[in-house]
Formats: C-alpha cells, structure tokens, sequence
C-alpha cells in the first residue's frame, strides 16, 4: 500500500490527508445529525404512544 | 436507659396537631421534591416538614421509590426537582440502609469501635457493655461479623445508633424481617430517641407493627 | 438586570435551544467558504516547503487539528466547572456535546501526523513528542465519552465525566512535558515535527484559514449536538412539546 | 490530634487490619508482578543485551499494571457491606477517610510491590549498584499510580463493568509517572545522577497527594445514588 502512495510522490500522502480530514468532519457532523432525528423521533413516538392511551 | 424488665409503656406523643412550622422545632422542610429515574418522576412531588422530637413515616408499596427518596434526604443521592432544606448540621444525621455496614472481616468490637471513631464520639465502655447486654449481643464480641446472623448483624447497627445518636435518623424498612424482640427494640430506640429530642424518618410498605404516633407521608406512584 | 442574571437566563435550557438556533445556522454559513478558501490556499497556491517538499501541505491540516483537539478539551474542562458546581442541564449537555468532536479532531491529527511522518521520516509511527500526547490525549478523551455513558442516570455520567475531565485538565501539562523530556533523555532534541522554524508569509495563511474553519466547524457541530442533548434531557418538558409542535 | 487526622488514622487502622486478616491480596498482587516479570524474562532471557536495554521498562510497566490492577477492587466491597454509604455520611469528611484508605493501600499494596522489586531486578539481571535508587523511585512512583487509581476506582465503583473502564480512566493518567520514573533509572544507568527523574516523579506524586482524595470524595459524592 505504501509503494503504491509513494508511487504519487508526496502528493500520495497529501491528498489522503485531506481526506481523511474532510471525512473525518463530515462524519461526525453527519453522527451529530443522525443523533438529531433519533432523539427527535424518539419523543414524537413517546408523545403518540402517550396520547394513544388517553 | 429503660429497665430490661419494665413493660414498655405506650410512649405518648407529643401532640401532633397542625405543625406549627416554626422554624426553632422544624428540621427537615420539603417542597415539591420528586425524584427521577431513568428520565422519569418515580413519584407525585412531596412536601412535608419534620418536627423535632417527631417521626415522619414514608409509606408506599416496593419500587414506589422509598429508599431512593431517603437516600436523597441522607445526601446519598440527588434529586431530580424540588428542594428540602435541612435545619440541622450533616454530621447529625445517621442512616441506615438495607446493609448495615458491617465489614464481614472484622470483630463485631472492632466494627463498633471504628464506627463510633468514624462518628467523631467517645468510646464509653460502660455503656458499649450495657448496650451489648441489652441487644443481647453478649458473647458475640470476638465473633468476625460474618458470622453473625441478619438480625444479629441489624442489631449492632442499631446499638451503633444508640451509642453514637445524631439529631436525626433516617431509618430503610427498621422493623423487616425482625422478631417480636427485635420489634420492640427498634421501637424502645426510636421512643428514647424522641424523649431526648432526636427525630426519626423511617420508611415502610405496610402498617407499623408498634403504636407509634407519627406524621404518614404517602408516596403516590406517578 | 445585572449580567449574571442574563447570562444564567440565558443558560435555562429553553432560551438555549432558541437562541443557539441561530449562532449554528451562521456557524455552517460561514464555515463552507472558509473552508473551500483555506483548501485553495493550502493545495494549490502557498509554495511547497524548501526542506520537505509537498509533502509539508499536510502541516494546513494537521496543526488546526491539533490546536483544535486541546482547545476543545479546555472547553470541556470549562464546562465540566459549570456541571459540578451550578449542576446546570446546559454544561452538562456542552460538555458532553464537545467529547466526540474533540476524539476525532485528535484522532485526525493522528493519522495526518502519520501520513506526515512517512515521506519525511520513512516511517508511519514515530514516537515523537507531540505525536504520543496526542495519542494519550485520544485515550483521554475515549475515557470521557466511556465514562458518561456507563451510568444508567445521564446527569450522574456527566459529573462523573466533569471529574475526571477535572483530574485531566491538571494532568494534561504533565503528560506533554513529560512526553517531552522524556524524548529530549533518549535522542536528545529530534527534528520537532511541527517545525517552528520561520514559516514563511504565504504558508501562514492557508494555516490560519483553516483554523478559522476548524473553529466554525466545532461551534456548528458543538451547539447543534448539545441543543438536542438538552432537548432528550427535558424531553418531559412543555417547552420541549411546544418547540416541536406536540403541545396538548 | 485534630478531628481530620484522627479520621485519616482511623481509616489508616482500619484498613489495615481488614487486610491482614485476608494477607491473600497482597501475595495475589506480588504474584502477579513476579509473574508477568517471568513472561518477559522468558521471551528477552534469550539475548542479554536486549534484556539489558529493556530491563527498567519492562519493571515499571509491570509495577503500573500490579498496582492497577489491585485498586480496581478498591471500593468494590465496601459497596457491597454497605460501608460506603456510612462513609459518604459520616461527621468525619471523606476527603480525610479517602486519605486514611489510600496510604493503607499504598502500605500494603504498594509498599509490597517495592519490596519484591529486588527480585524483579534479579529477574531482569538490571546491575544492583542501582538498587538503592531503584527502590526509592519505586516507593514514590507506587504511591502515585494507587493516588490516580483511587480517583479512577470512585468513579467506576458503582459501575458493573467498571474494571475494563478504569484502565481507559487511569492508563492514560498514569504516563507522565511511568516516565519519570523510568527516566530517573536510565539516566542513572547512563552514569548521570538520577535525581532528575526521581524529583519530577515526586513532584507529581505530591500533586496527586493533594489532588486525588478530593475528587475520588468528589466522585465518590456525585455519582452515588
């Protein structure tokens, strides 16, 4: 694997870099997100629930 | 100390009438407290107030959150809503629990020995021997805790209470699982306690098996 | 109203839903820009390093990174006051909100530093100073989000995590310098890998834009994470009913 | 004796006295350390020099991993006999109980770790000239990692799984001693004096000796419930 990074020169380790940090980004913003909807669903289920048994 | 032999009289109580809330007598005052597991209010808020010389009993069925809400009182563990307010310094309070405490390794002297140093009071020899006659603990003394029974092992706690009294106690469930002796024991302790201007908070499931006159807080399951 | 009025007002967890609402809108508007123009200057127009090469372009990704992993346990650590002291819901939901991103800004800062240490050094791991605090801050922080979720009573995870937040910030000095006379004992003072020799003008700014961005990225993810923290927490609340339009 | 430090000596007693009448976790953390030295033993004995090399490593990682490994029991039994919670409500502070339980620990615990050093070094054939310091950075290293276990072990007490996460808590805690100590040794070896090492591995010592019994009563306070 690393032959085949060196094989780009140095641009073989800038540009995992990067990605790894624009990846690393996206996926904890896209975590925070899908944290949002769980816990949003969440309490709109246990509203429905609760307004079902009254 | 009552005479072994003499028939408990029925402790009188001091007049529970409304509580006057003056603040000299009043030691615990509790507004609107509840307590929330897991997210959820284990009961409807409670407000009472604890008078001194008086007992509160907390009443309600297993898993309504007694032993939490006496925790909560004992600063063992936090309350979700409300406040209470305590009138009388923490080193006064004394707890009890489902466990007494007890290191198993030790001697049962040794255990009443470190309890009452932990508790900051004098080591009264003379009263330790009376005590340990009057639990009928006698003989017991060298034994490992361990190999006491529950009821044994219920009792030094409570002759840890008698020997090192504070203002209040906060008693879990004092008359489980004990016999007819030990009954009238706790509730010996408990009278003596209120003659000398002590207080108690015990909680129960059920009714008290002893007249005591006390001020009946229920727990209402949310 | 004098400010510590305002400010714990401000703190009471339904004015902070509301009025975070809009800093994590402007957060994410004026982190793409920033971002796309920090990218532009570090790839394509600052020059490459005379002593290392391209190679030294991963230095505009890697130090924000690891300015942001310790500025974001200050935070927490800041926070974790706030938890222990006032017991204030909105702490304890920032502090726990900060953990994650501040785990992957140190894990980043691993694996740049890694692909930093190959061309110039000829291997992945080097332990070298800043590179294992870095990793010891990882640990750390690991031991933060593990310690919160443990407990069954959220609000008892987080003091227990504001403790130990506590004990860390104290001991984090400690393991840097550490680390780093412990390096200077072996191989007496190696190349440092974030060189402070001079960095030229124009390698300044692409470091600087994308700190900027980092530090957008953090408040957007940061209050948006902790807003809904606070919302599970109150989620019995009216306020929380009325905001999402379940209101009996 | 004022009230704090007569509740740290009672304490002191009587953790001691629980522990001498169960000798079997001292030999039990002894063992271990003996142990683990042996593994390496076997798998550097084979070339000196490497053993050589790695000797002072090799004993202050197994001293880390003995002494974290008998404070995840810590509080473990006083939980269960109800102990605890006397402990939390007691006139006599906590802070000042902590203190009392954690030099007993150290004493009985630590101190033992330091005595069957000697024959760690034996086992990992370090020269003995360098005995004298080795021990005396190992009494003050020990205190500090059972300090920073005291800490980690309050506030997973209450936890089930809490052994696995005190190692996340306390290893990460416990690098800037591992190091100190360490670097006092190999400066020793390398001919300089080691008192470099050993001052900077008893200044965190100390700090610890202020900082830890406060927040393990902190964390033993808010977490209980």
């Amino acid at each position: 694997m690393t032959a085949w990074l060196m094989s780009f020169g140095h641009w073989g380790f800038i540009v995992p870099s990067y990605a790894i940090f624009l990846l690393a980004l996206a996926w904890d913003a896209g975590r925070g997100w899908t944290a949002r909807n769980a816990i949003e669903q969440q309490i709109r289920a246990h509203q429905a629930r609760k307004r079902e048994v009254e | 100390m009552l005479a072994p032999d003499v028939h408990l009289p029925a402790v009188s109580p001091p007049a529970i009438s409304a509580p006057a809330i003056s603040p000299l007598t009043c030691l615990l005052s509790v507004t609107e407290l509840s307590i929330e597991r897991g997210g959820f209010a284990l009961f409807r808020p409670l407000s009472f107030q604890l008078q001194c010389g008086s007992v509160v009993m907390i009443a309600a069925d297993n898993g309504v959150g007694k032993t939490s809400l006496l925790r909560t009182l004992a600063g063992l563990a936090s309350a979700a809503e409300g406040e209470f307010q305590w009138h009388v310094a923490a080193r006064e309070l004394r707890f009890l629990g489902h466990q007494p405490g007890l290191k198993g390794a030790l001697s049962l002297l040794d255990n009443l020995r470190f309890w009452l140093a932990q508790d900051q009071c004098g080591w009264d020899a003379a009263a330790v021997e009376a005590g340990l006659r009057r639990f009928n603990l006698r003989g017991h003394e060298e034994q490992p805790a361990a190999a006491l029974s529950a009821g044994q092992r219920r009792r030094v706690a409570l002759l840890r209470l008698q020997l090192s009294p504070g203002q209040c106690w906060l008693l879990d469930e004092p008359f489980a699982n004990l016999d007819q002796h030990g009954i009238a024991l706790v509730q010996e302790l408990i009278a003596t306690r209120l003659a000398q201007g002590g207080s108690v908070i015990l909680t129960s499931h059920g009714q008290l098996p002893v007249p005591i006159a006390v001020l009946r807080v229920a727990l209402v399951a949310v | 109203m004098g400010f510590w009025t305002w400010l714990n007002r401000q703190g009471s967890p339904p004015r902070f839903f509301d009025w975070t609402k809009h800093w994590v809108r402007w957060c994410w508007y004026l982190f793409f820009p920033t971002l796309l123009f920090g990218l532009y200057l570090a790839l394509l127009v600052s020059p490459a390093d005379y002593l290392q090469g391209e190679s030294a372009r991963i230095m505009h990704v890697h130090v924000p990174s690891a300015w942001m992993s310790l500025t974001v346990y200050f935070i927490m650590a800041v926070q974790a006051v706030g938890v222990l002291i006032w017991r204030l819901k909105v702490c304890e939901a920032l502090m726990l909100a900060a953990a994650p991103t501040g785990a992957m800004f140190t894990a980043v800062t691993l694996l740049t530093g890694m692909l930093w240490g190959r061309p110039t050094w000829g291997t992945y791991w080097v332990w070298d100073a800043r590179l294992t605090s870095e990793l010891v801050l990882f640990f750390m922080y690991l031991g933060i989000v593990a310690l919160a979720q443990a407990y069954s009573d959220r609000r008892a995870g987080a003091r227990a995590a504001a403790v130990l937040c506590l004990v860390g910030v104290v001991q984090l000095p400690i393991i840097r310098y550490s680390v780093e006379w412990w390096n200077t004992l072996h191989q007496g003072s190696t190349i440092r890998l974030l060189g402070e020799s001079s960095i030229h003008a124009s390698m300044l700014w692409p470091l600087l834009v994308l700190t900027l961005a980092t530090k957008l990225y953090f408040l957007a993810v940061w209050l948006s994470r902790a807003r809904w923290l606070i919302v599970h927490s109150e989620r019995q609340s009216a306020w929380v009913l009325q905001r999402l339009g379940l209101a009996p | 004796m004022s009230r704090e430090l007569r509740s740290v000596t009672t304490a002191f007693r009587r953790e001691i006295k629980l522990a001498l009448k169960r000798p079997a976790d001292i030999w039990l953390s002894v063992g271990f350390a003996v142990l683990v030295t042996m593994l390496f033993g076997i798998a550097l004995g084979g070339s000196p020099n490497k053993l050589a090399a790695a000797g002072p490593a090799v004993l202050f990682t197994t001293l880390l991993l003995a002494s974290f490994l008998a404070v995840s029991r810590m509080f473990a039994e006083d939980l269960e006999d109800g102990s605890l919670d006397q402990m939390l409500i007691s006139p006599s502070s906590l802070t000042a109980i902590l203190y009392g339980k954690v030099l007993a620990f150290w004493c009985l615990h630590g101190l033992s770790l330091v005595l069957a050093t000697p024959i760690l070094a034996l086992l990992l054939r370090l020269d003995m000239d360098q005995l004298p310091l080795l021990l005396l950075t190992c009494t003050i290293v020990t205190l500090g990692l059972n300090l920073l276990g005291l800490v980690g072990a309050a506030l997973t007490v209450r936890l089930r799984a809490g052994a696995m996460l005190l190692a996340l808590i306390v290893l990460p805690l416990m690098v800037p001693l591992l190091v100190f100590g360490l670097g006092a040794v190999m400066s020793a070896s390398q001919g300089e004096s080691g008192i470099a090492g050993l001052a900077l591995a008893a200044a965190e010592t100390l700090l610890l000796l202020a900082l830890a019994p406060a927040a393990a009563a902190l964390g033993l306070r808010i977490t209980s419930e």
